[in-house]
């Protein structure tokens, strides 16, 4: 049974909540009680697989896995000239990573919107979408083709719009969920020619044998831009992040949470195609740099942007742009040294670490700042910023996770988001100081916009119109614990984490011969 | 097992959370030395606890608070050229938003190419 | 230069589908746009899969040599298939959008900014 | 808003026939051009013609939106269940285990001058199969939300 699943794992991963997802409308129909069991009984049998692969992946090193082959391991059949046609899963340690991301992020999440999406109707097309948006990002994650990867994105697309519209909200969510959808159509179909591009290259859409023959030719070259551009289009950096704020403000609170899982599988899509797919054949330099360039914009005009809002979503989702922006700041700068190993050892390396640590520290701290917001709103029905105060006297559990979260998006220590950072910081300054200073300052303008915050939500004396504001209900305060432990633990032992957890998924990535090697066999 | 209680290494440097931790204790029992030397006598529901304000009567509760728009006005308005420039360009308009993706990834194709 | 053609063909739809995009008010129109787009690429994926004297991969007589591999197809049938539900997911945004704002111009629908 | 009579007949008349040729096409898939999505989508087809003649609420009884969705996820269940039987039976996630298995749709390819042999296709048929039933059932579901709009004001969603 054991052996069973550790084989399987890769594709149980997205077998699970694709059938939780087409049976809850029959399950449904039973109880709404029956519906949350089962869906809450999918979930996490998804996070055990997530957890169960994981640890495979980390002690065993990548683990490929076949569809539709008689053995699952076989990645190139006898009768295919040495060519793997089927489509492949490749789980290496950042896409297991990525993947306990989504699945604790997922897990909490569940427990909150069981509570919180309680009085909407149409809750069996809800917990439908949101499973398929399981099923996407695992998808996107963990596959290893090209044309898999734009399927599962489209998924992805398709469920996140119908979520982010699921609250009409007198039209203002479609309107979200439309710019948004419009915005993610055009990027897929301009991954898809990219694809095309690789396909009519090198005949291959598997990403191991695409980068075994990589050339870097002037059609690479545009393939790279169409796919890259797309795709930071989609992770929400500036300038391309217009739907971002939009999106996020309008989408229930659960689901922002998972929307900024969802971008970050995006984000991913990004260093693997720039690290996998070619790697040394790049001019790293270039590409490092207009990776660092993005970044830096995101972080300076999402924190500029954000200072200023007076919703409070919209608010944070201007944060998740500028938090975006450490990432591929972190990411580019270990991008922009690839190939020069001396550089790489001294502080490429670390740079990759921190960007990739905090992405796990974004989705954390961010989804638990969200599901507060969406508790607040719960319970005072506004997001306004201004008709806010003095909340801090009746929800004092909200307040202290939120404290927890607006001090982890500061860096101020001992949270995980000061371990990542720290590492950012450190390592981008050895490459570039200027990058590591801005990056500075646009942490102290994140403490001061949520100091904003804080104030005007919870200090200040109990507001008449708020005298009989009750604590957010216990799961939804449940759903934010599981989020705000694992941020505490994260920050108070940092170097496990990275020992364990991201340095394998940092390797990883910047290793392409041994991603090439795990599916093609040989080196 | 690894060590659990590692110092964070950065390259560089290293920090360790739990020297920070213990900072934070010994600064905790500190402050919590000095409240002791406090006033303990007080009680609850007396004049005692009521806003002394220079014997001015305490205004309406929702007048003390201020609200979030009031924070930071000096902050935007020293930043005013910025925003001025920063808060329009983000118009709500989809075909903008579509023209700004496609006009980064057309400048994108030109600086890869060009700087292969 | 003839055999170029599919992919001249190719880079004017999407010219033609994102300018549509990109200038046009119209929602509807947009789509329209959106869709003229969705066709180039996978024009452009079915050009790609095109060999010349290369017959279908069927359990036949024929030399298994000169069989092509079917990935194209399969691919811009995915695509179709995908492009399907996602024209039916903004037309059903703009049936909402048009009885809750009474208006399907995007100059109007902005009452989300900043 | 109804059309005229001449169309409604001529709608009526076209129904079993879109009905029967989407069914055909879906069930020959593995044989013939075609397949699940494009019967189902022929079947789809003969709903708007019934729909667009006739006015939605005297399509509303007959075609039911409930129907139709419980149809699309029973589709999309056999679909993936199919893929999961060969996890099972041992093998990989989406294996064709009933290819040469000489059962349902399983026969094996005969060699040599023969006069052919048409189910030998595994498990493709069931999924064309399971793609028709949820195709029809999802495009049957978004034309009725898409027409029911047709002529009203302000509907509660």
């Amino acid at each position: 049974m054991n052996g069973f699943l550790m084989t399987n794992a890769p594709a149980l991963l997205i077998m699970l909540p694709l059938i939780g997802a087409f049976a809850t409308p029959f399950i449904g129909r039973v109880s709404p009680r029956v519906r949350s069991a089962w869906v809450l009984l999918i979930m996490t049998l998804t996070t055990l697989t997530a957890l169960l692969l994981a640890s495979d992946v980390f002690l065993n090193g990548t683990q490929i896995y076949v569809f539709g082959a008689a053995n699952p391991d076989l990645a190139i059949p006898l009768d295919s000239g040495g060519i793997p046609i089927r489509i492949i899963f490749t789980v290496d340690a950042m896409s297991a990573l990525m993947q306990v991301i989504g699945a604790i992020t997922g897990f909490a999440v569940l427990l909150y919107s069981i509570s919180a999406d309680r009085i909407h109707s149409g809750l069996e097309s809800f917990y439908t979408l949101f499973l398929l948006m399981i099923a996407g990002i695992m998808g996107m994650v963990s596959t290893g083709d090209l044309f898999n990867f734009f399927v599962f994105l489209e998924i992805l697309s398709i469920s996140s719009a119908g979520l982010i519209a699921y609250r009409i909200d007198g039209g203002l969510a479609v309107e979200a969920a439309l710019k948004y959808f419009i915005l993610s159509t055009i990027g897929a179909m301009v991954i898809l020619i990219g694809i095309g591009i690789y396909y009519g290259e090198y005949n291959a859409l598997n990403i191991a044998m695409i980068a075994s023959r990589m050339q870097f030719t002037l059609l690479d070259q545009i393939a790279l831009v169409l796919i890259i551009a797309a795709l930071a289009m989609k992770c929400g950096s500036v300038p391309m992040h217009f739907w971002t704020p939009d999106a996020y403000s309008m989408a229930p609170s659960s689901i922002t949470a998972m929307l900024v899982v969802a971008s970050q599988a995006s984000l991913y899509g990004l260093f693997r195609v720039v690290f996998t797919l070619y790697n040394v054949t790049l001019n790293a330099m270039t590409v490092g740099w207009i990776i660092i360039i993005l970044g830096v914009l995101s972080m300076v005009v999402g924190v500029t942007m954000a200072i200023p809002q007076k919703n409070v979503k919209r608010l944070m989702a201007y944060h998740a742009i500028s938090q975006t922006g450490y990432m591929l700041l972190g990411v580019g700068v270990g991008l922009a040294v690839l190939g020069n190993q001396p550089l790489m050892e001294s502080f490429g390396y670390i740079a990759m670490e921190g960007g990739i640590f905090h992405i796990i520290n974004h989705a954390m701290y961010k989804g638990l700042l969200f599901l507060t917001a969406g508790a607040i709103f719960f319970r005072i029905g506004t997001y306004n910023l201004n008709k806010m105060g003095g909340l801090g006297h009746s929800m004092k559990y909200t307040m202290i996770f939120f404290i927890i979260g607006a001090l982890a998006i500061a860096g101020i220590p001992p949270f995980n988001g000061f371990a990542s950072k720290l590492m950012i910081y450190e390592s981008v300054f050895a490459f570039n100081p200027v990058l590591a200073v801005i990056a500075m300052v646009v942490s102290i303008l994140t403490l001061a916009s949520f100091v904003k915050v804080f104030h005007s939500i919870f200090m200040g004396p109990k507001l008449p119109e708020y005298e009989t504001v009750q604590e957010a209900p216990v799961p939804m305060l449940i759903g934010m614990g599981v989020l705000a432990a694992i941020v505490i633990l994260f920050g108070l032992f940092p170097q496990p984490v990275v020992d364990g957890l991201i340095a394998p998924a940092a390797h990883a990535l910047a290793d392409q011969s041994g991603y090439i090697a795990a599916v093609l066999g040989g080196a | 097992m690894m060590d659990l209680f590692a110092s964070l290494s950065t390259g560089t440097g290293y920090w360790n959370p739990l020297a920070w931790l213990l900072a934070t204790v010994v600064a905790a029992v500190i402050v919590y030395l000095i409240w002791r030397r406090g006033e303990s006598g007080y009680k609850k529901g007396t004049i005692q606890t009521t806003p002394f304000i220079s014997g001015n009567p305490e205004p309406d509760k929702g007048m003390v608070h201020i609200r979030a728009s009031n924070l930071y006005w000096g902050y935007l308005d020293a930043l005013k050229g910025y925003y001025d420039f920063i808060v329009p360009a983000h118009t709500g308009i989809v075909n903008d938003y579509v023209l700004w993706y496609l006009g980064v990834t057309a400048a994108l194709i030109i600086v890869v190419v060009v700087f292969v | 230069m003839f055999w170029n053609l599919p992919f001249i063909a190719v880079a004017t739809l999407s010219l033609i589908g994102l300018a549509t995009v990109v200038t046009k008010k119209n929602l509807i129109k947009i789509f329209l746009g959106i869709n003229i787009f969705e066709a180039a690429v996978n024009l452009f994926l079915i050009s790609l899969g095109y060999r010349e004297g290369g017959i279908a991969p069927i359990f036949t007589s024929a030399p298994s040599t000169d069989m092509v591999m079917a990935t194209p197809q399969a691919l811009t049938l995915t695509s179709i298939v995908i492009g399907v539900a996602t024209s039916a997911l903004l037309l059903s945004f703009a049936v909402i959008i048009w009885k809750k704002y009474g208006t399907i111009d995007t100059d109007q629908i902005r009452r989300l900014r900043e | 808003m109804r059309m005229s009579k001449l169309v409604r007949t001529g709608a009526d008349l076209l129904y079993p026939f879109a009905l029967i040729f989407g069914l055909y096409i879906i069930l020959h898939g593995h044989l013939t051009p075609g397949g699940g999505f494009q019967g189902g989508a022929v079947v789809a087809t003969g709903a708007a013609i019934v729909i667009v003649a006739w006015a939605y609420e005297d399509v509303a009884g007959m075609i039911r939106k409930v129907t139709m969705k419980a149809q699309e996820s029973a589709g999309l269940l056999l679909f993936i269940g199919t893929a999961a039987l060969a996890l099972g039976l041992g093998y990989a996630f989406f294996t064709n285990v009933l290819a040469n298995s000489g059962s349902l749709f399983g026969l094996s390819v005969p060699f040599g001058p023969n006069p052919g042999e048409l189910n030998t296709a595994g498990v493709i048929p069931i999924m064309n199969i399971a793609v028709g039933i949820e195709v029809w059932g999802g495009l049957t579901v978004i034309l009725l939300y898409l027409l029911s709009g047709l002529n009203k004001k302000e509907e509660g969603s």
